[in-house]
C-alpha cells in the first residue's frame, strides 16, 4: 500500500465541535451497554475464583452444584480443549484455569442458574481440592534462579542463561559507543526506579450475554475494545466457525486497553451451550481487580550521561517488567520509547519481561511506555538539576526531530516534539511564579501510534443522507469524528450522516480499538469509502448528462461539470443522484478496506506544578497542562478529552494507585475505595494546548491522540514532587507515606 | 540487496550482526529471506515483527515495497491500548 | 427466600415489584423494572454510577434495599428529561463533550441535578467535592465542571 | 434473610433478640449493604430501624441535641444548630464517605460499625456523647466511648440497639474540631484521625480539653494524658509539640494496604495538633 500523502486543505467540517451522535442515548440513560441486555429465558452466569496465589488444582466437585434447584450447567477447564497455540492457550487458561491456579482471582468454574442468588448459592457447593503451591509477586524476586516458577516452558530464546524461568523474554534496542559517550560526560546519573501495578480502572465491569443455539449457531453481547478479536478469540477456544460466531459490541463504558482481550466471554458462551439458553455474565469490580487487565509492575535502571551544557552523550535503561501470570506482551513497547524523545548517539535499552503469580497484564494506554519514560524523565530532570539547567531548553537541545535516528532504529520523519517543547515554553504556565513546597515539573512522553485493519461502508440512502457502518467500538467519541470526515469529503452537512459501530457479521475484520487507531485509520478508510461513493455518484451524474464519467468532478456535495468542455449542466447534489438511484443503477454506496499504516508516531508535554504537606506527605496538583500533536484535530473536544482523561490517570499512577498484595500473594485493594482512582476534589483543570503537524501518512493529517497523553504525567508529577521537597523521589506511587518517609517525618 | 538492522537481542541469531543484507523488493521477500539466511530469526519471526521503511512504521504488510536504498528497521509487532 | 411485596413512585409512576429481602434497590431497577440507566461500577457505594434520588436524597441505589422503596418516591436517569426536553444538564453534557464513554453519566447527572436544586450557585471546589463519589475515568473531570457550571449559569438565568 | 421494619424500638430489640442466627440492624445502611455484597457475612435477619418514630429526628434536649439513630449524614449537616454547638462531631460525620453515602449513613452506623477508622466517632467520643440504647431489658444509657470493644465488635448485647446520641450543651468559649488525613481528598477511610474538644476560659485559656485520635488502635482512643497537657494554656507550640508527642506515644496502630505504623503514628499528632488549632479558634481563642 502506498501511503495516502497528506494535503494541505482548508476545512469546513472537520474542526468543529459537533455534538455526538449517541449523546442523547447517553445523558438519558438509553444507551446499551454489556450488562444491559437481557434475551429470552436468560440464566445468570458467575464465576468461581482461586482463593490461592498459585495452587495446583488436584480435583473440582461439581455434584452437589449442579443439584442445587435452579442451576442449569456448571463449566470447568475440562469443558474446554486445549488449543495448540500459546497465544490462544494463554488466553483461555487466563479466563478458566488449566490444573493450576496461577493467581489469586483466576477462574476456577462457572454455574449458570436461574437467577443471581441461585448462581451465588451454587459457586458455594462447588469444592475446589487446591495443593497450595509457594508464589511470587515482585518482578525482581520473580527473576531470581530458585524463584517460585510460575508456568514451565516459556523462556524465548532471547532470554540469557541465568535466571529464573519466570524470565520469558530479552529485548534489546539501540545504538552507538555507550562507553565512548558516558567518557565525555560531565556527570553521569545513575538511578534505580520502581512503579507499582495499576488497573485500567474502567467504570463499566466486563459484561456479556451469550447465546449458544443447538444448530452450533451463536450471538455474543459484550462490552469490548474489539468485537471482531472476541470472536477469533472466543471461535478459536469454542471450535466454532467464524460464520457462525456474530459477536455485537454494546455501549462500552471504557477500556484504556484493558476490554482488547476476553475475560469471561468463552465462559458465557460455554455456559450457554452446555445451558441450552443465553446466559448473561456480569463481573464484580472485586473480579475486575482481581483477575482482568492490570498494567505491568516495573524496576528500572537508568544511567545518563551529560555535558554541563546540557548536551546528553550515553543513556542507558534496564527494564524489567512483570506482566502476571503469563508472558508479557508489554515490554517491548517500554523498551523502544523509554529515550524516543532524544537524539542521541550512543544509546542502549534492555528489557526484561518476567512471569509471577499475580492476572495476566493487559494493554494500558501506551502499555509500557509510561514506566519507562518515567525513569528516564527523572534521571534528566535530576541532571538539568545538577547543572542548574533549564528542563526545556535540556529537552530542546536534545530532542528528536526529523532525520534523527531514533533510540528504537528508525529515522524519523516529520515529528511534532520540538514545536511541542516550544509551545510548553511560550506558555505562561511555565513562567508562573510557584509558592513555598510548590513545585513544577515536566516530561515528555511518546508513542508509536498504529493503524491496522480497517473496513468501512458508507451508504447513501435514497432521501440524500448517509449511513456510515464501521466496525470499531467507540470509547470517546470516535462516530462523531467518522461523520465529521464523511461529511468533509461528501460536502454534506454532519447532521445528515449517521455513523453507526455494525456487529461482526456486518464488515470484514476490524482491528481492536487501540493503539490510538481509529480516528487515525478508520477516519481513513471512511475519507476512502466516501471518495468511492462519489465516483460512483460522479459517474451516475455523467450517465443523466451524457458526459464522460471522467467529466464530472464532485464539489461543495455536488457533481459539477470537471470544465467548460464537459458541457453546461447545474450541478446535481447527493440528494438529487440519490432520489434517482434506483433509475440510474440501483442503491449507491461506498466501500473501502485496508490494512492502515502510517500512523504517524505522536509527542506530548506535560507541564504540572504541585504542593506538598512536608508533615503529612499528601500532593495536591494546582495546574496541569498539556500540550500534545494531534495531528489534525478532527473533533477538538473529543481531542481535549484524551488529553484530559489520560493526564489524569497518570496522576492516579503517580500519586495513589497501586496493587497492594499481601505476604499471601492475594491483592489486598480489589475496590475503588482502596485502588484510588482520582475524584474530582483531587485535580485542578486541565489546560489543553492542541498542536497540529500535519502527518503525512494521512489525508487530512491526523495522528493518534488516545495513548500519548498517559505517559508524561508519571515523571512530571514525581518532578514536581523531586522540587518541592527538595529530594528526589524514585518510587511509584508517591502515595502521602512515601513521601513523609523520605522526609524523614516518619 | 536490502540492508536490514535489527534490534540488539535479535544479534545472537546473526552471529552477531546488527545489520545484515538480505535480497528482497518487498516485507514478505524480506521476512522469507531473513528465515532461510538466519534460522534463529524464525522464532521471532512467528511472533511477529512490523517494520520501519525510511522511519514509517508498518505492522505486517506483506508486499509493501522496498527499495534498495530504503532505511529497513525490524520492531518487534506493535500492539497498544 | 420470600419475596417481598413493594409498592413505589418512580419517576412519578407507581410501581409495584417484588424482590428479594436482601436483593438492592440497585438490582430492583435493572433486572426488575428494565431500567437500566443507573448502572453498577461498583456494588459499594464507591463509584457513583447507581446514583438516584430517594425522597429527594441522593443516594447509590447499590446502598439500598429494594424493600426499602416502599412507599418512597424515587428519581431516575430515565425520568430526568420532560419528554423530548432534555434537562439543561442534559443538554450542556452534550454540548460541552462531558463524557467519552459515558457509563458514569447517568450517575453525574443525577448527582449534579441534586446538587444545583440545593446549591444553584456552587464554586468549582463546591461542585468537585460533591461529586467526588461519582468517578469518571475518561474525562479528567474537567468539561463535566464545566457542562455543570455552564448548566447552573442557564438555570440562574445568567 | 428475612427483613424487617419495625415500627418501634421494643418491636425490633425483641425481634433481634428472638433471632438465633446471624442479625444486622439496617440504618442507612451504608455498611451493611456492603457486608451483605462481600457474601462474607449472610444474616437471617435484618431490622430496618427506619420507620421507628424519633430514629429520624433531631431533638433539642437539656442545651444540647438528641440524635436519632435513623438520622442521615446530610440531615446532620443540614441542622444549622448542632452544626454550630458541635461543629467537630458534624464535620466529621460528614466526612464519611461520599454525598450519596451521606444521604444515607447515620452517626450511630458509624459507632456500632466499630471500625477504629470511622469518622463520627472520635469527635464523639471528645465530645462526652452518650448512646442510649433499647434492649429486651428496656432502655440505659452508655457513653460512646465505651460502645466499641475491637475492630467490629461492640459491647452491645444481644437484642441491643442505640436509639439515639445525645450530645450535652455547651458553654459559650467551648469547641470541637476533627480532621482526618486520607490520600485523597474524598472517598477514603481515615488513615489517621483526631478528634479534639476544648472549652476556654474568658481569658482564652483552655480550661478543659478532650482529644480523642482514630485508627491508631483496635478502637477509637481518648488520650486524657495529651488533653491535660492543653489545659492551662494558651495553645503554644511548646504546648502542642508536647502535645502531638503524647498522642504519638499511645499511638499502636497497624500496618495496612492504608498506611504505615510510622505514618498513622506520626500523622496522629500532626492531626491532633492542627484539630486543637482549628477548635481553639472557634471557641474564640486567640493566641
Amino acid at each position: 500500500m502506498s501511503l495516502d500523502e497528506y494535503r494541505k486543505r482548508e476545512f469546513k467540517q472537520v474542526g468543529t465541535r459537533v455534538r455526538r451522535p449517541d449523546g442523547v442515548d447517553k445523558v438519558t440513560g438509553r444507551a446499551m451497554y454489556g450488562a444491559d441486555a437481557t434475551a429470552p429465558g436468560m440464566l445468570w452466569g458467575r464465576i468461581l475464583r482461586s482463593p490461592h496465589a498459585h495452587a495446583r488444582i488436584r480435583s473440582i466437585d461439581v455434584s452437589a452444584a449442579l443439584a442445587l434447584k435452579g442451576v442449569k450447567a456448571v463449566v470447568t477447564a475440562e469443558d474446554f480443549g486445549v488449543p495448540e497455540d500459546d497465544f490462544t492457550r494463554d488466553v483461555q487458561d487466563n479466563c478458566m484455569a488449566r490444573g493450576r491456579a496461577l493467581y489469586d482471582g483466576h477462574a476456577v468454574a462457572a454455574v449458570a442458574a436461574v437467577d443471581q442468588a441461585t448462581a451465588r448459592a451454587a459457586l458455594k457447593l462447588i469444592k475446589v481440592d487446591y495443593e497450595i503451591l509457594p508464589h511470587v509477586t515482585d518482578v525482581d524476586a520473580a527473576m531470581q534462579p530458585g524463584a517460585p516458577v510460575v508456568q514451565e516452558g516459556r523462556v524465548q530464546e532471547n532470554v540469557p542463561k541465568g535466571f529464573s524461568d519466570n524470565v520469558t523474554a530479552h529485548f534489546e534496542f539501540g545504538h552507538g559507543d555507550l562507553d565512548a559517550g558516558f567518557a565525555k560526560a560531565d556527570k553521569i546519573v545513575e538511578r534505580s526506579f520502581k512503579t507499582a501495578a495499576t488497573h485500567q480502572g474502567y467504570i463499566e465491569p466486563h459484561a456479556c450475554l451469550a447465546s449458544v443455539t443447538s444448530d452450533g449457531k451463536a450471538d455474543l453481547w459484550c462490552c469490548t475494545q474489539g468485537h471482531f478479536y472476541v470472536r477469533t478469540l472466543c471461535a478459536g477456544i469454542l471450535g466454532m466457525e467464524a460464520s457462525q460466531l456474530r459477536v455485537t459490541a454494546s455501549e462500552i463504558g471504557g477500556g484504556f486497553g484493558g476490554k482488547t482481550t476476553v475475560f469471561i466471554e468463552p465462559v458465557a458462551l460455554m455456559l450457554s451451550k452446555k445451558a441450552g439458553r443465553p446466559v448473561k455474565l456480569v463481573m464484580s469490580r472485586d473480579e475486575v481487580f482481581r483477575a482482568t487487565g492490570p498494567t505491568v509492575s516495573s524496576s528500572s535502571d537508568i544511567k545518563i550521561g551529560m555535558t554541563k551544557d546540557g548536551r546528553i552523550t550515553a543513556a542507558e535503561a534496564t527494564l524489567r517488567y512483570q506482566g502476571g501470570a503469563f508472558p508479557c506482551g508489554t515490554t517491548e513497547f517500554g523498551t523502544q520509547a523509554a529515550f524516543a524523545a532524544y537524539d542521541l548517539d550512543a544509546v542502549r535499552t534492555y528489557g526484561w519481561s518476567v512471569m509471577t503469580n499475580r492476572p495476566k497484564e493487559a494493554a494500558y494506554r501506551a502499555p509500557g511506555a509510561p514506566v519507562a519514560i518515567y525513569a528516564v524523565e527523572s534521571v534528566v530532570d535530576e541532571l538539568c538539576q545538577h547543572f542548574g539547567l533549564d528542563p526545556l531548553d535540556v529537552r530542546l537541545k536534545n530532542a528528536a526531530r526529523k532525520g534523527t535516528k531514533s533510540s528504537y532504529g528508525p529515522t524519523f520523519p516529520d515529528i511534532g516534539l520540538v514545536a511541542t517543547l516550544e509551545a510548553a515554553r511560550a506558555h505562561p504556565h511555565y513562567k508562573a511564579p510557584l509558592g513555598p513546597n510548590q513545585g513544577r515539573g515536566l516530561s515528555c512522553g511518546f508513542w508509536f501510534n498504529f493503524g491496522g485493519n480497517t473496513c468501512v461502508s458508507l451508504n447513501v440512502n435514497t432521501d440524500g443522507t448517509v449511513g456510515i457502518t464501521e466496525g470499531n467500538p467507540d470509547i470517546g467519541g470516535s462516530r462523531a469524528s467518522i461523520s465529521l470526515m464523511a461529511a468533509e469529503e461528501l460536502g454534506i452537512p454532519y447532521d445528515n450522516i449517521r455513523t453507526i459501530v455494525a456487529d461482526t457479521s456486518s464488515l470484514g475484520y476490524n482491528d481492536v480499538t487501540d493503539g490510538s487507531r481509529v480516528t487515525f485509520a478508520v477516519g481513513l478508510a471512511t475519507i476512502k469509502a466516501a471518495r468511492d461513493a462519489v465516483r460512483k455518484m460522479c459517474a451516475r451524474a455523467a450517465k443523466i448528462w451524457g458526459i464522460d464519467e471522467e467529466a464530472v468532478q464532485w464539489k461543495d456535495g455536488a457533481a459539477v461539470p470537471a470544465g467548460p468542455n464537459a458541457g453546461k449542466f447545474p450541478p446535481m447534489t447527493l440528494a438529487e443522484i440519490a432520489a434517482v438511484s434506483a433509475e440510474t443503477g440501483g442503491p449507491i454506496a461506498g466501500h473501502y478496506e485496508v490494512n492502515a499504516d502510517g500512523a504517524g508516531v505522536s509527542f506530548g508535554v506535560h507541564l504540572c506544578d504541585v504542593e506538598v504537606d512536608r508533615e503529612t506527605g499528601a500532593t495536591k496538583v494546582l495546574r496541569y497542562t498539556v500540550f500534545q500533536d494531534a495531528g489534525k484535530a478532527v473533533h477538538p473536544d473529543y481531542v481535549e478529552g484524551q488529553m484530559q482523561g489520560g493526564a489524569v490517570q497518570g496522576i492516579g499512577w503517580a500519586l495513589n494507585e497501586e496493587y497492594i498484595y499481601g505476604e499471601d500473594g492475594r491483592l489486598q485493594n480489589p475496590t475503588f475505595l482502596d485502588y484510588r482512582v482520582p475524584v474530582a476534589s483531587d485535580l485542578p483543570m486541565i489546560e489543553t494546548v492542541i498542536l497540529e503537524i500535519p502527518n503525512p501518512g494521512h489525508p487530512y493529517g491526523v495522528r493518534g491522540v488516545g495513548e500519548t497523553g498517559i505517559v508524561p504525567p508519571l515523571a512530571a508529577l514525581s518532578n514536581a514532587v523531586s522540587h518541592a521537597i527538595g529530594l528526589r523521589m524514585s518510587e511509584l506511587p508517591m502515595s502521602p507515606p512515601r513521601i513523609l518517609k523520605a522526609l524523614g517525618g516518619s | 540487496m536490502v540492508k536490514v538492522l535489527l534490534w540488539g537481542s535479535l544479534r545472537q541469531a546473526t552471529g552477531g550482526l546488527a545489520e545484515v543484507e538480505v535480497e528482497a523488493a518487498n516485507f514478505k521477500q524480506l521476512l522469507d529471506r531473513l528465515a532461510v539466511e538466519y534460522p534463529g530469526l524464525k522464532p521471532q519471526i512467528a511472533r511477529g515483527i512490523s517494520l520501519s521503511l525510511d522511519g514509517v512504521i508498518y505492522r505486517e504488510a506483506w508486499f509493501t515495497e522496498i527499495g534498495p536504498d530504503s532505511e529497513v528497521v525490524l520492531m518487534p509487532y506493535m500492539t497498544g491500548g | 427466600m420470600t419475596k417481598i411485596h413493594v409498592s413505589t413512585t418512580i419517576n412519578g409512576d407507581a410501581h409495584e415489584f417484588l424482590c428479594a429481602p436482601d436483593e438492592t434497590l440497585l438490582d430492583v431497577l435493572r433486572n426488575r423494572l428494565g431500567l437500566t440507566g443507573a448502572k453498577e461500577g461498583c456494588g459499594t457505594g464507591d463509584c457513583g454510577a447507581c446514583s438516584v434520588t430517594v425522597n429527594g436524597r441522593l443516594v447509590c441505589s447499590c446502598l439500598v434495599l429494594g424493600a426499602e422503596a416502599e412507599g418512597a418516591e424515587i428519581a431516575t436517569i430515565e425520568g430526568m428529561a420532560d419528554g423530548d426536553d432534555l434537562h439543561p444538564l442534559q443538554r450542556h453534557f452534550i454540548d460541552g463533550a462531558a463524557l467519552q464513554c459515558g457509563v458514569c453519566t447517568p450517575g453525574i447527572l443525577v448527582a449534579a441535578k441534586a446538587l444545583l436544586e440545593k446549591n444553584p450557585d456552587p464554586t468549582d471546589e463546591e461542585l468537585r467535592y460533591w461529586l467526588a463519589g461519582n468517578l469518571c475515568r475518561c474525562t479528567g473531570y474537567d468539561k463535566i465542571i464545566r457542562a455543570v457550571q455552564a448548566a447552573a449559569a442557564e438555570m440562574r438565568g445568567a | 434473610m428475612r427483613y424487617l421494619a419495625a415500627t418501634t424500638a421494643a418491636e425490633a430489640a425483641a425481634a433481634l433478640a428472638a433471632e438465633t442466627g446471624l442479625t444486622r440492624v439496617l440504618a442507612g445502611g451504608t455498611d451493611v449493604l456492603v457486608q451483605l455484597r462481600s457474601g462474607l457475612v449472610e444474616p437471617e435477619l435484618v431490622v430496618d430501624i427506619k420507620k421507628i418514630p424519633g430514629m429520624r429526628e433531631i431533638t433539642a434536649e437539656a442545651g444540647g441535641f438528641r440524635i436519632g439513630a435513623a438520622v442521615s449524614g446530610a440531615e446532620i449537616g443540614e441542622h444549622e444548630a448542632l452544626c454550630a454547638l458541635w461543629p467537630g462531631v458534624t464535620e466529621g460525620v460528614q466526612l464519611i464517605g461520599s454525598t450519596q453515602v451521606q444521604g444515607r449513613c447515620t452517626m450511630t452506623g458509624n459507632l456500632c460499625n466499630a471500625s477504629p477508622a470511622g469518622d463520627a466517632v472520635p469527635s464523639l467520643v471528645a465530645a462526652n456523647a452518650v448512646a442510649r440504647i433499647a434492649g429486651p431489658q428496656g432502655e440505659r444509657d452508655c457513653p460512646v466511648a465505651e460502645i466499641p470493644s475491637g475492630p467490629g465488635k461492640t459491647t452491645l448485647k444481644k437484642g441491643e440497639i442505640i436509639s439515639s446520641i445525645f450530645l450535652p450543651a455547651r458553654p459559650g468559649r467551648a469547641s470541637d474540631a476533627y480532621l482526618r488525613f486520607i490520600p485523597r481528598t474524598e472517598m477514603d477511610i481515615a488513615v489517621a484521625s483526631a478528634a479534639v474538644s476544648l472549652e476556654l476560659d474568658s481569658g482564652g485559656t483552655v480550661k478543659t480539653a478532650r482529644i480523642a485520635l482514630g485508627a491508631v488502635a483496635p478502637t477509637v482512643i481518648a488520650v486524657d494524658a495529651a488533653a491535660a497537657l492543653l489545659v492551662g494554656t494558651r495553645l503554644d507550640d511548646g504546648t502542642l509539640a508536647k502535645m502531638a508527642q503524647a498522642c504519638e506515644a499511645v499511638c499502636k496502630p497497624i500496618d495496612d494496604k492504608r498506611g504505615t505504623v510510622a505514618f498513622r503514628t506520626k500523622t496522629a499528632g500532626t492531626l491532633a495538633r492542627r484539630a486543637a488549632l482549628i477548635a481553639y479558634a472557634r471557641a474564640g481563642g486567640s493566641r
